[in-house]
């Protein structure tokens, strides 16, 4: 209760929520598109980076091996839930809800950063390597959707004018992985010195980019609501909501059995339970153009984002505690 | 100045279809394409702004494409097939150039 | 491959006039419009340049609406009345179309 | 003396200036827009937090609240001044006399920024709610010359397409109120405590990126002038100089009467003797579209922008040292 | 409504040679003209992409002009010298027009 | 050796290796051109102020002005040089390589920042004013170079449309020259004092700033190389691997009879190696627009700056402590 309240009141949470509400109450406020661009990057970077040094610094153990098996199988089987989910509960079409199963599948990065903050201040210092697994859960999903919408509908060839690969390129070095993936290792082979001149960039203005971004977020998500809710009907939204639940439970199930550390479970929780909004998007735009984005990115940012980033977080943290070895 | 009729093929299209849009119009011979950037935009029911929805993924192009008549028809009939998948439209018309090699 | 008339309709205008100009345009029942931003442009004795004015209140974009002719005319009226106000200038011309029924 | 040479050699002018003869020389070089956008939203941010921060550490005393008063005061009643002074000496129509107008009413933040650094070099620590009062005096300016302009041209219904409540919303919910009362109010709930981990990104920098910030006002400011001075007659470019020392007697006047500290006088002096140069001229393009924006333009950024800069601001402190009480 | 015809120019153009069809068009007499970005393109055997290329060296614009067919003309002339020497491409067409007497 | 090594493993190197495989791996990934030039300005802002900084602390000796005589002679000759290797060695036509000759005369400020990086880790301190050296080499090659080329096309008046005076403003006034000189003169004038304040923006990031500008390099690098290696024959790639060896041949007798330090040495002769990928093509297009980008790009982003960051620097550093006296 007291993490939550504190969570809330966090600079991060209040400018999403300035955002927020400034969207709903239709201001023409707008960062600009190169500019949040920018920022990602930055984001991006300065995560694999702080990752991967911490992995020069530990030993690659057992339980590191099982968090990356975890995420891979969380990425690859959640979606399978959310889909049947979805058809069960929402009047979506099959196409529709298999690209939003592969939101679900994959990770929200904003998401992740914003546990770690809420996670060390419990005092858990969850591992370097959590980055590296976030890495990894992004594309396994879209797989098994790919899967999923084939069999919705067994007809149709590839798009005009598509191109053998460029589905694979997308998803594999899409501008997220090239630049957690590759900052990742560069961490890795400069090591705690030679990270050392570049953290007056990357470490200490980080939470106040953190904040500036989520400004920006949070008018994105409430503009996405304020469009998109008409889109969706009770059972959707019902499921922006307990999909999550759903998902955080599966994976603190799973780090339990895997004797996960209780940092690195709250992670990983939090991984399985957030969903994405920038990578998965892009790649349904090319490989399931049919699927409507007003539907699968007004679940993920309008819906499970702000869920996630203020009941989901301290949730998954005492989650993590709790299975946590 | 004497000019020469060419057809002006304008396709406004999801951005993240211009590569397979600028595929087909190469298969279909045409000397050179320009893509330019929407902002914003209207249709349906819905309205999109670049600035205003960070995962981008709703973001327009315009392309713009100056060719021969044959051209044009050669690249329209997969246009058909991109648009049924994508979200655009296209329109066609015809202007007058100072080269008409160049195209 | 078949097309079809229709009409297209292109405002260059100052981008703070813009939402005004697409509520005219839904108003008049067009199916959609596209919004693309300008980086320059010059007009009665003066030149204005998008990157170079921080204040941004000069800055002009540009419509293109591809939409019937009975629609386009229904527009027109109005954005007669928005151009004696706002900064900018139209023109309309005759293009092909793939799909009649989307516009 | 002293202080005007220290302010001339300060970095934040000397880079305004290199702008300024840039411009002047017709050097083609820019900074992007959407960068220079997203540089405006972090000094705005950056303002917000720490002046609602230092709110949070002080009680609403009564002389905070005899501040808002003058600021609203002011905001509302320049206009008129500035509107008569025009319409005297230049030969400006009434359109765009009432729309220059409402910029002298309103203020410019970043005249508010030189100001503060100004005031604190002298030693006087000026208080956080006068960033509250700088946001405040946007708006009501605005009110004062659309009646000015309505008198003007009795006809005249609402512009084509326009429709109700959207001009409302660009004045009273624009970026840069979104933004700085945004940023305060979130300041003012995290307090010294929760601003300390954003504060190597909001405050470390800040100067700097004033620095950067004023290359390109420079670089607008000198654009303006080289293609607005045209316009504007001798009448004209004096009111730009003339009318900040007018408002800044005015604010004086008022300071005294209401016994306002010495730095809190100097700086709302300086936010009397200001002229917006982003947010009202947006609303202007939509509430008054006939006026020309080479008018009030040339006249805010290109003569009273730099005016203030240069000779205003150290006088303004000075002002402020000798009403404040 | 009653519409009056003009020509519509629209140059294709490399970014640093835009000022200099700018001067072009200004000594033809036209009444403006305004520059769209573009962000991608095709043409020859190469591609070029705006974010694609720290040197902006290959960045190209498209200039719209509304204008008489004669000042048109006259523009056309000196545009053939600009675009021997600059990349870039050009056509012309028919358009309509509200406000006649604005071009 | 070892510093060749350790080069190799800098963070700077890594991220432009990663950007450079990306863009190899065609990666659709991209850094916004708004958000990538507002970095530019940044890190040329820090630069120039840092240099001037430096001078106003250090008198201007007979050394300094040798320097400066220096680079002003290797920017006018070394162009010759190029121009007639690259027509001996490679098929390109006179036109093509007077346009790429000018780019080897003027500089890479990258290029001189990493190198400034290597040569302060061996413990010289270069002096401040090869920062003003290297603004002043940017502009005489371009002028050698057009003499080269008007010598090849005698006919052809100036470009239709063009204006008395455009080239040399965009010669002499382009964003680097601007922003370069004017925070050298800035730094001059407020000296080490004055520029206390602007520190935690211009000096601590600046490492992390470089690091994100050169992912952005290797991504550029990369696509240039992939898109235009088929317009460059082996003479012509070859030559944009030998001709900074001659370049820096040349720098290094002239340093030595000129007895620079071993400091200034180093960075003279980088400048010399170093060639130049945003100014000096900008100023090509409008002096020569004939001259094919594809050509003069791939050869100076392509080759030759990806060389110099890697082996270039270490071997000019080690030429550097070799002349220097
Ligand atoms: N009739 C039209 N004229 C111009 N642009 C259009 C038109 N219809 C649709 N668009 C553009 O295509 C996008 C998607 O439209 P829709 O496929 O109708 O959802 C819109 O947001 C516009 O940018
Ligand atoms: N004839 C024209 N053709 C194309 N664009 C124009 C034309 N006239 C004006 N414009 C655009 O409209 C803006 C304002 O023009 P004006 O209303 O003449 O000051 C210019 O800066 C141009 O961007
Ligand atoms: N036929 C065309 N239609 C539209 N744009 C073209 C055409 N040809 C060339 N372009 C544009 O002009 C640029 C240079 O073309 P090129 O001169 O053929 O290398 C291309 O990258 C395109 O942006
Ligand atoms: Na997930
Ligand atoms: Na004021
Ligand atoms: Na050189």
């Amino acid at each position: 209760m007291a993490m939550a309240l504190e969570t809330l009141s966090s600079p991060i949470i209040l400018f999403f929520a300035l955002g927020l509400l400034a969207a709903l109450a239709r201001s023409e406020m707008t960062v600009p598109e190169a500019f949040a661009k920018g920022l990602a990057i930055y984001l991006m970077m300065a995560i694999g980076l702080k990752g991967g040094v911490e992995m020069a610094a530990n030993p690659l153990t057992g339980e590191v091996i099982r968090a990356f098996g975890a995420g891979i199988v969380l990425s690859f089987a959640l979606p399978l839930v959310a889909f049947a989910a979805l058809r069960l509960t929402s009047g979506i079409d099959r196409v529709d809800a298999a690209a939003s199963a592969a939101h679900y599948g994959s990770i929200s990065i904003v998401t992740f950063v914003a546990a770690t903050e809420v996670v060390q201040a419990t005092g858990l210092m969850p591992g370097g390597h959590l980055v590296a697994v976030a890495a990894v859960m992004e594309t396994p999903a879209i797989i098994t959707a790919l899967l999923l919408a084939r069999q919705a509908n067994a007809a149709g060839g590839p798009v005009a004018g598509s191109e053998r690969g460029e589905l694979l390129r997308e998803v594999m070095l899409n501008a997220s992985v090239v630049v957690l993936v590759g900052a990742l290792i560069v961490g890795w082979i400069i090591g705690p010195e030679g990270f050392e001149p570049t953290k007056p960039f990357f470490v200490a203005p980080f939470q106040g980019v953190l904040c500036l971004f989520l400004l920006d977020m949070g008018l994105s998500a409430g503009r996405g609501l304020r469009q998109g809710w008409r889109q969706l009907d009770v059972g959707a939204i019902t499921f922006g909501l307990y999909m999550p639940l759903i998902s955080a439970a599966v994976a603190a199930a799973l780090c339990w059995v895997l004797a996960l550390a209780p940092g690195d479970s709250a992670l990983l929780i939090t991984l399985a339970a957030s969903a994405s909004y920038i990578a998965v998007p892009a790649a349904m735009r090319l490989a399931l153009p049919k699927a409507k984005p007003a539907i699968y990115l007004t679940l993920s940012l309008g819906v499970t984002f702000p869920f996630n980033l203020t009941f989901g977080i301290p949730l998954y943290t005492a989650m993590g505690q709790w299975v946590g070895s | 100045m004497k000019l020469y009729e060419k057809q002006r093929l304008e396709i406004i299209l999801e951005r993240m279809a211009a590569k397979r849009a600028g595929r087909i119009l190469e298969a279909a011979g045409v000397s050179g394409y320009t893509v330019l950037p929407a902002l914003a935009g209207f249709g349906g029911e819905t309205k999109w702004q670049r600035d205003a929805d960070i995962s981008a993924s709703r973001d327009m192009v315009v392309m713009v494409v100056i060719a021969d008549a044959a051209e044009i028809d050669v690249a329209l009939d997969q246009m058909q097939d991109l648009l049924a998948d994508h979200i655009g439209v296209l329109n066609v018309s015809t202007v007058q150039v100072m080269r008409p090699d160049l195209f």
